[in-house]
């Protein structure tokens, strides 16, 4: 199980990190879909069958699709009136993220976490249930939220009208 | 088999397609009509289904009630209500609705506003459907306003038409009248009984425990609270079914589309009033062993239908308008009807009510189909010579007229007025009803005669009557369905066969001997022709040439004439009378509005005026001066931070992050805990 | 409504699917290499060569080789080279012949000039389409012997048209004979007339002179 | 009673039986622990060779029927009605010259075809192609679907992509406007299914619509007025979602060459007609599953046929009915088709989901309440379409043309 | 090692990675991408103490479910802000936006 688990999570990682290196853009989101392909299948290996359908669904036909989209719209032009990002940040940004990363990972791998028995599956009905029962207010606020977001996406990327005086 | 506690289905479908009606689109003329039609024929099969189950259990009253809501210790209850009366009566609202609907589609076609036409039908429809079904008399009294409401609006259909205006609101106002009897009935047996349910299991209030209550009621002068809270909901039904003294509206409400016409004296308003009377029967009747009582209140509804059914028939004699004497004939067979319930046979009302929802939307649609080809003609002087231009009118307009007038054996009818008849002779209190039913025999084959003689024999004295041709098949159908239907309407009550009769009391009627009731038969149907050949020698035998020659009634007897076409001037005695005191009303409530309560209100508004202008100064010089040195302060001290706001997001970021590690090591290392 | 054009183009797609299996009238293909296409009679396509007989193609060209065709040939697909004898024609006159005949297929484009030059009515326009060949200078380049084909095919493939050449080469016949037969008279009247030569002078002339008819002398041809 | 010598159970008739009993004797033998896995081979093996096949005739009879509706034979010259033409076809595909552009992008360009065949193949598993026959049997097998399906545009935007060619980058773009219009429009339609049918699960679904009302009558969704109104607004963004005509934008050859595969040749050519085929075979599939009673025999009397093959049957009615769609109507506008998906299709789906709810919760409903509650939800398709048909309707009345004035 | 480090070490991994994008790139998009790859090891944390873990109820799985539902809200936003963005400043360099410095 482990050694599964431990090959899948180099599968997910290394597309990751190399979405993050890359310079092609393209390739970029490419290879972040090619994450969270890996992502889901690891979700699919801990036995959590239904999130990694749904993340795989809203991640691989979805969220790709929009960043597809504003990448191929959003082709840098002409003139680009900002000198090139310095190095210097960027090294230091690295370096704030290793001193994180280290210390999460020594934290990790320094704990002796207690090794439990994998609970037993939760039913697809059982989640149905929950959603409509306890969790009723969240899923109507998420519902919201999401037709919230559809309206304020449309408003914001819609090119404005010649009348209102826009200045796209 | 529909449970009862399924019966508001049938109300419900017309309900949203006139919900749906009347949000739909002004543009969309043709989606409220496919509603509508959809949505009766669908009440239609349902009311079937409920008449089917309610026969099988004839005497079962099967309801479904339950609490609207709560008020203290008192609990308002409604319910739905499935025994033999009620279905019967929505299978016939139903198909004459569904016959008066397609008539409808042709007969309005032209018309802009057809999608608000038929969105008011069904509101009509579904509001008479409720009335059917409902087993409260608070249920019964909101479709009842509903119905007035939807013929305000139906009669009114045409509103730029100044007459029709005015009709609809005489129509409304009137039944109004009798409405505030009906509220005030209502109020009484609930603070009476405590509910208004009919049927509750043994204590609702058609069921014997509370009509002994009632009738052991006694109240000062001999009065039982039943006799008095009958007598109120009588006055209901007398404005909804244009009973005298209320009767004026009706004629007026010829003013509506011809269809509307057909639907409120057939099957949906009129009927309501009698229904209603049919359905308080047992408490109409708790007075009757009780002599102390001075008037029973069956003895009322006797009187005042004798003298309607009379007054009707009479009136009918002198008008010229088509729709008119078919109005007046209406007011004469609701007449009819309520006698019959005075005298105790309600059921010979129901099926007298069923057979005249036949015939005479049968008359009203053939009427519509006249005027229809003649260019909105009604007048029958100027008419005539229709019957071999509009064979198939004719035919089925004599089929019905056959069926009014009462011609033996054949036509349903016959049949009905037999059995209320049959009834009024046997009524031991009096024998004014009896006599009144015969008279009006004779009259109705008079005027009936008359109406068919002018309008389709001899030759057109108009230019519409020239240019007619017979209706599209979509009107002509529905007229060739209700000419079968008013006579074999009459088969299921005969004396020799009761069933009806049987069915609606629940217990088997035995038939009755041949020669019992055969003397009157054979009377009645001598009167009948008698009044069939009076109307021929005056009026068919030398038929109308000109349009404009005076009535060979009016050369006869000019005077009565006279006052005849005047109906009686019901109406100018309303308005000297009623209008007056309603003018005079009004005229105080304006001057109270004016002067009393103005000053009251003109008055408060100016102390609080006062102390906002003593508010404004304190506001404006005393603190104003302050706030403002206190914000200048705050503003610099601003400036100062807001260096510190670079632009730069991710620099923003890198400090997050510094400060994640900060206190990730603190939380690791530093044994912060 | 929606959908109600959606339907109907739905049936009218349906009705050919249908229709093509029982309907000739819709199902117009024609399986072409077994079944021939059946050309129209005005049809017309590379030029050939007329000769009078089918047996022996070769000797009863009607073509002298007068090279009228060659020069007014626009693409310049037509080569001819003349005879250095002569041999007798279908009528029995000694004409000469083309020694060599080619068309270059693959350059004519079927314009019909080179008929309508000819005097003799020798080239006629084929029928021919299908001439696909792997190499153009053996499949594509004609010589006199693939393009000689029978007068009788020439009505086969335009029947009206043959038979108008046949009516007036016919009739060209018959005027030359006649006038042959009339000089011949003259020629036997002559020695008793006092002029001999006043009279056959204007006789001779005009019979040798008469545009595009050749002056058969022997006796009609019996073919054709 | 006339079947009386039948067994019992249709599903102990031997031809039913006849796929599970040949796959327990071809592993039959081997040991316990390599069984499941020489069966599931045996499935995908199985999924393979048919699906292959059907495509192979697919492309076929798609031009044979094509031919025929405009009235001429089609294919008929290799082998006997043409019926070797498929292979004719692999052979030249296959020895054709693989061109790749010297510009492109070398890896996306390989990946795109094989990816996108890959993700057209995967979703088959989930489908009971019969009794018992389904590869994966899991319990969000219809999301599963969903998900695997929603991944093949992104290979033709791969390939548009990588071909650096304006054309194809274009076809790129649209393939993503039409996934993102009509992944919505799919997945809203299939919603009141799941409600009505409470599971996710294939086998569930198919279970689910078993029996027939007065027995004659089959329980199929695509019979009842919501779902048929679902059942169409499915095949309508199926018909989008595999690049059909007429929503064939993507490779719009009358003004894209041919969009996505104008760089691609060969091999490499044919794998995306493959995956065109496959992706729409596996649509049809799931549509026949979710709608059309999947293995289901439409009549009692009927069930004698082995249930593998009437899903056959509806699935290549299916197909049939993609083929006579593609002859009939002319393509779409990309305004158009964002329009149409919307401001008809999306609408229509969110407020058969409320239809489909209403039908879920009146399950109850017998005798004259049925009819009413049918009457409810006809009338809940009727009245919207209406509406929206007439709004989307409304700018294309009959056309009007202006000239530019002189 | 338990099935439990192995998914938080990947979970961490992937923060950091996310982390890196959003704090070196100065691509708008790919700083978005970062974020969502954060939002993705948080998930991966929830499955990760769902499965492994105590035995918390199936809260885990709900909130990862909502979590998902966000993130994809948060996408299409963000997406449509990048394009707002490139709209009037012609670059998606996220150092270009600071027209609100003080």
């Amino acid at each position: 199980m482990t050694l599964l688990l431990a090959v899948l999570a180099l599968v997910c990682l290394v597309p990751a990190v190399a979405a993050v290196l890359v310079r092609n853009l393209i390739h970029s989101a490419l290879l972040f879909v090619l994450a969270w392909l890996g992502l889901a299948v690891f979700y699919l290996a801990v036995g959590a069958e239904f999130i990694a359908f749904a993340h795989a669904l809203v991640y691989v036909g979805g969220v790709s699709m929009v960043v597809l989209f504003a990448v191929l719209l959003t082709r840098p032009g002409r003139v680009d009136p900002l000198p090139p990002p310095s190095t210097q940040r960027a090294i230091g940004g690295v370096a704030a993220v290793a001193l994180v990363a280290s210390m999460l990972g020594s934290s990790i791998f320094w704990t002796r976490l207690p090794s439990m028995e994998p609970i037993p599956m939760v039913s697809l009905r059982r989640l149905g249930e929950l959603l409509a029962g306890p969790y009723l207010v969240a899923l109507l606020l998420v519902g919201l939220i999401l037709t919230v977001a559809l309206i304020g996406g449309l408003l914001l990327a819609a090119p404005r009208r010649p009348s209102e005086g826009g200045d796209a | 088999m529909l449970p009862a506690s399924q019966l508001w289905l049938i109300p419900a479908l017309p309900l949203v397609a006139a919900a749906i009606g009347a949000a739909a689109p002004r543009t969309a003329r043709r989606l409220p009509v496919f509603l509508a039609l959809a949505a009766i024929t669908g009440s239609l099969l349902l009311s079937v289904v409920a008449l089917v189950g309610a026969l099988a259990a004839p005497a079962a009253k099967l309801t479904a009630n339950f609490t609207w809501f709560v008020a203290g210790s008192t609990a308002v209850r409604l319910g739905w209500l499935l025994d033999p009366l009620g279905a019967l009566m929505s299978v016939m609202v139903c198909a004459v609705s569904v016959l008066v609907f397609i008539f409808s589609i042709a007969y309005l076609r032209a018309d802009p506003r057809l999608g608000r036409f038929f969105t008011c039908l069904s509101l009509f429809v579904a509001a008479m459907l409720g009335l059917l079904v409902a087993n409260s008399l608070l249920l019964l009294l909101l479709c009842w306003e509903l119905v007035g409401l939807a013929s305000y609006l139906l009669i009114g259909f045409w509103f730029d038409r100044p007459s029709a205006a005015a009709a609809a609101k005489k129509a409304f106002v009137i039944t109004r009248l009798g409405d505030l009897g009906f509220l005030l009935g209502l109020l009484w047996l609930f603070q009476a009984t405590g509910s208004s349910l009919f049927y509750d299991g043994g204590a609702g209030v058609l069921e014997a425990g509370a009509l002994e209550r009632l009738a052991a009621t006694v109240l000062p002068g001999g009065w039982t609270a039943a006799t008095g809270i009958g007598l109120l909901l009588f006055a209901g039904a007398v404005g909804k079914s244009g009973q005298f003294p209320l009767h004026v509206w009706l004629p007026d409400a010829m003013e509506g589309p011809t269809p509307v016409s057909a639907l409120i004296h057939a099957a949906t308003m009129v009927a309501a009033g009698v229904f209603l009377v049919a359905r308080v029967f047992p408490l109409m009747a708790a007075d009757q062993g009780l002599a102390a009582v001075p008037v029973h209140a069956l003895t009322a509804v006797a009187v005042v239908g004798s003298i309607t059914a009379l007054l009707g028939a009479v009136l009918a004699v002198a008008q010229t308008d088509m729709k008119r004497v078919l109005a007046y004939s209406t007011v004469s067979q609701l007449g009819y009807m309520m006698l019959a319930v005075g005298v105790g046979a309600w059921v010979a009302a129901v099926f007298h009510l069923i057979t005249h929802a036949c015939f005479k939307a049968l008359l009203f649609l053939g009427s519509g189909s006249v005027i229809h080809a003649a260019h909105h003609e009604q007048d029958s002087r100027r008419l005539g010579g229709l019957a071999g231009r509009m064979r198939f009118t004719y035919v089925t307009f004599l089929l019905g007229t056959g069926a009014l007038v009462g011609l033996p054996l054949v036509f349903s009818g016959f049949w009905s007025k037999e059995a209320i008849l049959h009834a009024a002779e046997l009524w031991p209190v009096s024998h004014l009803p009896f006599v009144a039913g015969l008279t009006g025999v004779v009259l109705t084959a008079f005027y009936m005669t008359r109406l068919v003689c002018e309008t389709f024999l001899g030759r057109p004295r108009g230019e519409g009557a020239e240019h007619a041709h017979e209706s599209p098949r979509v009107m002509t159908l529905p007229l060739a369905v209700l000419a079968v239907a008013s006579v074999a309407a009459g088969w299921i009550g005969t004396p020799a066969w009761p069933w009806l009769q049987s069915r609606l009391t629940g217990a088997p009627v035995a038939a009755q001997a041949w020669s019992d009731g055969l003397g009157l038969m054979l009377f009645s149907t001598v009167l009948v022709g008698v009044g069939i050949a009076a109307g021929w020698w005056m009026y068919g035998r030398r038929p109308r040439v000109d349009a404009r020659a005076l009535d060979p009634l009016a050369q006869r007897w000019p005077r009565v004439f006279a006052a005849l076409a005047a109906r009686l001037w019901f109406d100018e005695l309303y308005a000297a009378t009623l209008g007056r005191l309603l003018r005079g009303a009004a005229a105080l409530a304006a001057w109270l509005e004016r002067w009393v309560w103005g000053g009251v209100v003109g008055l408060t508004g100016r102390v609080a005026e006062t102390t906002g202008e003593v508010n404004r100064a304190i506001d404006e010089d005393g603190l104003n001066t302050g706030f403002d040195r206190a914000s200048d302060g705050l503003r610099r001290t601003a400036q100062q931070y807001s260096r510190a706001q670079t632009g730069d997001v991710q620099g923003y970021l890198r400090a997050v992050v510094v400060g994640l590690a900060v206190l990730a090591l603190l939380l690791i290392w530093g044994g912060v805990r | 409504m929606l959908g109600k054009g959606l339907l109907q183009g739905l049936a009218v797609t349906a009705k050919n699917l249908v229709g093509s299996y029982h309907d000739p009238a819709r199902y117009v293909t024609q399986e072409y290499p077994e079944v021939q296409p059946k050309l129209p009679e005005a049809y017309r396509n590379f030029p050939f060569l007329v000769s009078e007989t089918a047996d022996d193609p070769m000797g009863t060209l009607r073509c002298v080789a007068c090279q009228i065709c060659e020069k007014e040939c626009p693409p310049q697909c037509i080569y001819i080279e003349k005879s250095k004898d002569k041999k007798p024609d279908a009528n029995g006159k000694l004409q000469i012949y083309p020694a060599v005949f080619a068309i270059d297929t693959a350059v004519c484009m079927s314009c019909q000039i080179c008929v309508e030059v000819c005097p003799f009515d020798a080239i006629k326009m084929d029928q021919e389409f299908a001439i696909a060949a792997t190499d153009r200078f053996d499949g594509l380049l004609l010589n006199r012997e693939q393009l000689a084909k029978p007068n009788a095919y020439y009505h086969q493939i335009h029947p009206t048209e043959a038979s108008e050449v046949d009516a007036r080469l016919a009739a060209e016949r018959r005027a030359a004979e006649e006038k042959a037969r009339l000089a011949a008279a003259a020629k036997a009247a002559a020695p008793k007339a006092a002029a001999p030569t006043a009279a056959a002078a204007p006789g001779v002339p005009a019979a040798s002179a008469s545009p595009g008819s050749i002056p058969p002398p022997g006796p009609p041809p019996s073919s054709s | 009673m006339i079947l009386a010598a039948a067994p019992a159970s249709p599903a102990d008739a031997w031809l039913e039986r006849a796929p599970v009993l040949l796959r327990d004797a071809l592993t039959g033998w081997l040991p316990d622990a390599l069984r499941p896995w020489v069966a599931a081979l045996l499935s995908i093996a199985t999924i393979l060779g048919v699906f292959g096949l059907l495509f192979a005739y697919m492309t076929l009879a798609e031009r044979k029927i094509l031919g025929r509706i405009q009235n001429r034979p089609g294919p008929n010259r290799t082998g006997p009605f043409g019926l070797l033409q498929p292979f004719a076809d692999a052979i030249k595909a296959l020895t054709k010259e693989d061109i790749v552009p010297r510009a492109a992008d070398q890896v996306l360009h390989f990946l795109a075809p094989v990816v996108l065949v890959a993700l057209s193949l995967i979703g088959l598993a989930v489908i009971p192609f019969g009794r018992n026959l389904v590869a994966v049997e899991m319990e969000a097998s219809v999301l599963y679907f969903f998900a695997a399906g929603a991944a093949t545009e992104l290979a033709i935007f791969m390939a548009g992509w990588a071909s650096r060619n304006k054309y194809s980058l274009l076809a790129a773009m649209r393939a993503l406007a039409q996934l993102i219009s009509y992944e919505v429009p799919l997945l809203l339609s299939v919603v009141p299914v799941i409600v009505v049918a409470g599971s996710l699960s294939t086998t569930d679904i198919v279970a689910a619509q078993g029996g027939w009302a007065a027995g004659l009558w089959p329980h199929w969704h695509a019979l009842t007025p919501w779902g048929f109104s679902a059942f169409a607004v499915f095949m309508v963004a199926a018909l989008a979602e595999s690049n059909r005509s007429p929503f064939d934008l993507p490779e719009a050859e009358s003004e894209l060459i041919a969009g996505h595969l104008t760089e691609y040749s060969g091999f490499k050519y044919a794998l995306f007609f493959m995956a065109e085929y496959l992706g729409m075979a596996a649509l049809s599939a799931m549509a026949v599953t979710l709608f059309l009673g999947g293995w289901q025999a439409p009549l009692a009397v009927l069930e004698f046929i082995p249930s593998y093959a009437w899903f056959g049957v509806k699935l290549l009615l299916l197909l049939l009915g993609f083929i006579w769609i593609r002859a009939t109507f002319p393509r779409l506008r990309i305004d158009q088709l964002t329009r149409l998906s919307w401001k008809f299709l999306v609408p229509l789906a969110l407020v058969n989901l409320i239809n489909g709810g209403v039908w879920a919760a009146t399950a109850d409903w017998t005798g004259a309440a049925a009819v009413v509650r049918w009457f409810i939800s006809a009338l809940g398709v009727v009245v919207p379409f209406i509406f929206l048909a007439r709004s989307l309707s409304a700018g294309y009345g009959p056309r009007t043309y202006r000239y530019a004035s002189p | 090692m338990s099935p439990l480090h192995v998914c938080l070490a990947l979970s961490a991994a992937l923060f950091c990675t996310g982390l890196v994008a959003v704090l070196v790139r100065g691509n708008a998009i790919l700083v978005l991408l970062g974020v969502e790859l954060m939002l993705n090891a948080a998930n991966l944390n929830f499955i990760a103490f769902w499965r492994f873990g105590p035995g918390g109820g199936e809260v885990g799985l709900v909130f990862v479910l909502f979590s998902i539902a966000v993130a994809a809200a948060e996408a299409a936003v963000g997406m449509a802000l990048v394009i707002a963005v490139h709209r009037h400043l012609r670059t998606i360099r996220v150092a270009a936006a600071n027209r609100l410095k003080g």
